[in-house]
């Protein structure tokens, strides 16, 4: 394992540490316990956002924090949930007195960690709303799983119920706001390499030279299945079809198409897949009006990718549009 | 000899050395049908149990819950994942029903039941789904079953620790339903499941505690 | 080698294809020869700014094409520059009668086929300066080498360039400006791995599992010399000493400082990096008062990263900051 | 026998040929020490001239300097990197020099020194610096004994290619003071540079041409 890091032990701290140093216009980082605020504060009357995760998924969740989407972020140790007592003083600070909504991706520690931090928040006279994402259609039956996962759409729940928040509504509204897009988002990825967690030091699954898992979550976990390595344009289609199917798109729909890099692969591929997956939908006679590519849900350093859809109406487009002024997202 | 807390220290102590120990092993099991890093939370929560029991100005522990409730908010607090509520909510469920000086037979089962009863009001896992329930159910009832053939705590702890012990290798053929083990689907199969094991750990160490204490340790 | 590539020999139009498609209201994608100009054209009595160099290094230079940076852009195949038929059309059509500045990396390769180019436009009436780029501080001794290449520092150049056409500058001006940044930036590179040239099929160089090879160039080529694997400490003590000694920084100066991926490294080991390398400025009494951070100036999928600084003054800072509306640059 | 255009389209189809099988040995050379691309940027050149060659309805070509400039053009407008233009300048020098329909003994002098000039009028490079220039001077100086000895021009063309594959075996030792290679400094010594290994395949199919052309083939 070779990585620009000191002690494996404070890769989270050391890597926070650098990010509050380059943008402290935008953010502040905490140390004890560990989260991370929009500079400034709480805007007064506005909903407050908050969400948080295991790290390793950078520029999730902290790199989202700013104007336009999260007032605070809680990073977990590297793929794993963050601690009721990091995600409280969060929500806390996100409070502006009209309420905080919690986005979390649906896996177990996220979601029970997050349970207890609200269970807290409430008892200390906060208001609270909370959207749980599980966009991951390669979990397929949730009747035999723990439920589809959160990836990559997390990313526009934050965007467009930040949004939301910006715009004036309530805590019930931007919850709604979030629910919307969580219902119309649908994402798969595809890992061509394993990623190592500092501290183990090894790869998080074995992959072979010539192999490809397709349904790959964003926590080293192996996917849905195995299959050999094929070009871009069959992988796309197998990441882009059951996506699509799921949100049964029809034709003359309209979609934001998001090809979200898994922290290893280079842009140029990432656009390869993008063009790929946009055919695949204008095939099915559907619009792709906006478009986002890049790293912003990783796997630490696995190469691989992910598509997402997100069905669009004239609402989530221009919430999606209004301006965003975090490290990661900015327009 | 009775389950006081000394014993109740011991068992923590020699928690977080078994799992110090087992750290590699517990991550390569969740490495297999997880995230790789079950070995890790859980080594870190025990650490920070330690240094919090280690704290020279605590106040005085008199009641077997104020070590279990000691260890509960600790890894509520530091180990995050799904492990950490679980096994919080089960300390913290095992201290409320232990707030006494001595835990006597019954009192192990009372205890026990208390955690399996944390595990699931959060976790919402039956048995059969591959998780520590699966090491925990097999515990509770066997540590029953030694109340009812009249046997004392530490034979209930004994039946207890084999249980899960059998249990978490029971876990090994399970298709896993609940938890990250899930997502694989049958693929789960052939792997034991950390959680499981790490509760077998546990009370294994409660044994050990206990067995130290009545040879004298 | 494991890519999301369709036939090799393709990579570079494909994937320009799917950039053309996700950006089509910032750039617009010519197929024959191949170049990218910015949607709606040249801005009328605006000085053109053009770059331009081989592919592998997105998001540079197509990413950095629009409002505030480039006019066009022109990629090579992977690693080769481009050649004098692609640059032509591409000086041609950033020219809206200010004239043109072409912003060329130091590379044999690049330097021969942009002075042809430039010949050409002139014949036809263009009028061309140009700048070169030289950053890189790895290549020591230029009296024995090809000289300095033109590594990350180039994205501030474009940048600033950029704004200086923007504000209104001549085409001696913007130069001007142009080559003041080059005297004052200089930047420093590692590889933790070696990176795969897609129609090559194997890694450029071999690297051994605990070795990193230190002063890295951008084109997969091997670097100043390889030590054993190191803390991030001490690799951003490597890449930053070197950097900030030929800048000749003194006590009280203000810099940008920017961390750039090599492309496999994950977001998180950069702001590792970045947050070492800051305070080795601030012990040398060196202000940071800009930053960025993030995978700008890449070599495929290599997995490092470069630490770049930029004195800035007054001027150069104003022009940093000032409005950019490209696919990878935005503010 | 003369070299003619008949010979001067052969040379080029028969370099196209050497590139295609060299291609992975001299992206090998170029992956040691420079960014191994040479060998895909030559084939991808070399490509496009049998294509141009090959299109149906090209003007007729008369003298051995219009196939040489198709080849400079081709080669300008197609390769990219430093040999793209170093070798469009040498085939545009020589492909001005040439501008007759047959070359003589010293015709193939004048070729190569124009050849020579144009690479070094672009690339600045002088011998001993580890580049293409490496082996085409010792070319022209042999085919410049040759004419002196009274050779014919094929005896010309085989001085100059063996002598370029001698200058390019040469380079091994020679520490790069030019090009990519230039930035390993004494690390750029033990390899043979790729820009020399493909000057000594052109000129070695010019003579395998020539040789061709005198078997009547
Ligand atoms: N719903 C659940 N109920 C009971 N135990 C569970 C549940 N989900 C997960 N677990 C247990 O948690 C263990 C994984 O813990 P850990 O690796 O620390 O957390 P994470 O899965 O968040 O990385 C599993 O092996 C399983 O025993
Ligand atoms: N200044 C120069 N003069 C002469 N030849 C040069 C010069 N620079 C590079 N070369 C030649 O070019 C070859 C490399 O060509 P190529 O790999 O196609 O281009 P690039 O270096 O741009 O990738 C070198 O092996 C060397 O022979
Ligand atoms: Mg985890
Ligand atoms: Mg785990
Ligand atoms: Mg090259
Ligand atoms: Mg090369």
């Amino acid at each position: 394992m070779k990585k620009l890091l000191d002690d494996p032990a404070d890769a989270v701290v050391d890597s926070l540490t650098g990010f509050g140093l380059a943008h402290a216009d935008v953010v502040e980082v905490h140390a004890d316990p560990v989260h991370v605020t929009r500079a400034g504060g709480p805007v007064a009357g506005k909903v407050g956002l908050v969400s948080g995760g295991g790290s390793g998924h950078e520029p999730l969740h902290a790199g989202f924090v700013g104007d336009g989407m999260l007032d605070a972020a809680v990073p977990g140790a590297v793929f794993t949930s963050p601690t009721p007592d990091q995600i409280l003083p969060a929500i806390q600070a996100a409070d502006a007195g009209a309420g905080v909504l919690t986005i979390v991706k649906n896996y177990t520690g996220d979601v029970l960690n997050f349970e207890t931090a609200v269970e807290l928040a409430e008892a200390e006279g906060v208001e609270v709303a909370s959207v749980l994402v599980n966009d991951d259609v390669a979990v397929e039956d949730s009747l035999y799983t723990a439920g589809r996962r959160g990836v990559a759409g997390t990313v526009l729940v934050e965007k467009i119920a930040g949004a939301a928040a910006v715009r004036g509504d309530d805590l019930a509204g931007v919850a709604a706001v979030a629910e919307r897009v969580v219902a119309n988002v649908r994402s798969m990825g595809v890992a061509l390499t394993a990623c190592t967690v500092p501290h183990v030091g090894r790869p998080s699954f074995d992959l072979g030279e010539d192999e490809v898992e397709i349904g790959i979550g964003i926590h080293g976990e192996p996917g849905r299945h195995r299959v050999a390595m094929a070009p871009a344009a069959e992988i796309a289609r197998s990441l882009l079809d059951p996506v699509a199917d799921d949100l049964g798109l029809a034709d003359g729909e309209r979609v934001l198409l998001l090809v979200n890099g898994m922290g290893g692969t280079p842009l140029s591929e990432l656009y390869v897949v993008y063009g790929r997956a946009r055919r695949l939908l204008t095939e099915r006679g559907v619009t792709v009006s906006r478009s986002l590519v890049g790293n912003y849900v990783t796997s630490l350093e696995m190469q691989g990718a992910s598509v997402t859809v997100l069905r669009l109406d004239d609402e989530l487009q221009e919430l999606w549009d209004a301006p965003v002024r975090t490290a990661a997202l900015h327009w | 000899m009775g389950l006081d807390v000394v014993w109740a220290e011991r068992w923590v102590r020699r928690t977080a050395e078994a799992v110090a120990g087992a750290k590699d092993e517990l991550t390569e099991l969740d490495r297999q049908i997880g995230d790789g890093d079950h070995g890790e939370n859980l080594h870190r929560g025990f650490q920070a149990v330690i240094a919090k029991l280690d704290e020279p100005d605590a106040p005085e522990r008199t009641e077997v819950g104020d070590v279990l409730k000691l260890v509960a908010t600790t890894l509520m607090s530091k180990v995050g994942g799904a492990s950490g509520p679980l096994y919080g909510t089960a300390f913290l469920r095992a201290a409320k029903r232990s707030a006494r000086p001595e835990v006597d037979t019954s009192g192990v089962v009372v205890l026990l039941e208390a955690a399996l009863e944390g595990v699931t009001s959060r976790g919402k896992a039956t048995p059969g789904e591959k998780t520590m329930v699966d090491a925990l159910t097999p515990a509770v009832e066997a540590a029953n079953a030694a109340v009812e053939a009249g046997q004392g705590p530490v034979e209930a702890l004994r039946a207890a620790a084999e249980a899960a012990d059998a249990g978490a290798l029971a876990t090994v053929p399970m298709v896993a339903t609940k938890g990250r083990a899930s997502y694989l689907g049958e693929r789960s199969a052939g792997h034991e499941d950390p959680g499981a094991r790490s509760t077998a750990l546990i009370l294994a160490a409660a044994l050990d505690a206990a067995l130290a204490g009545a040879d004298g340790e």
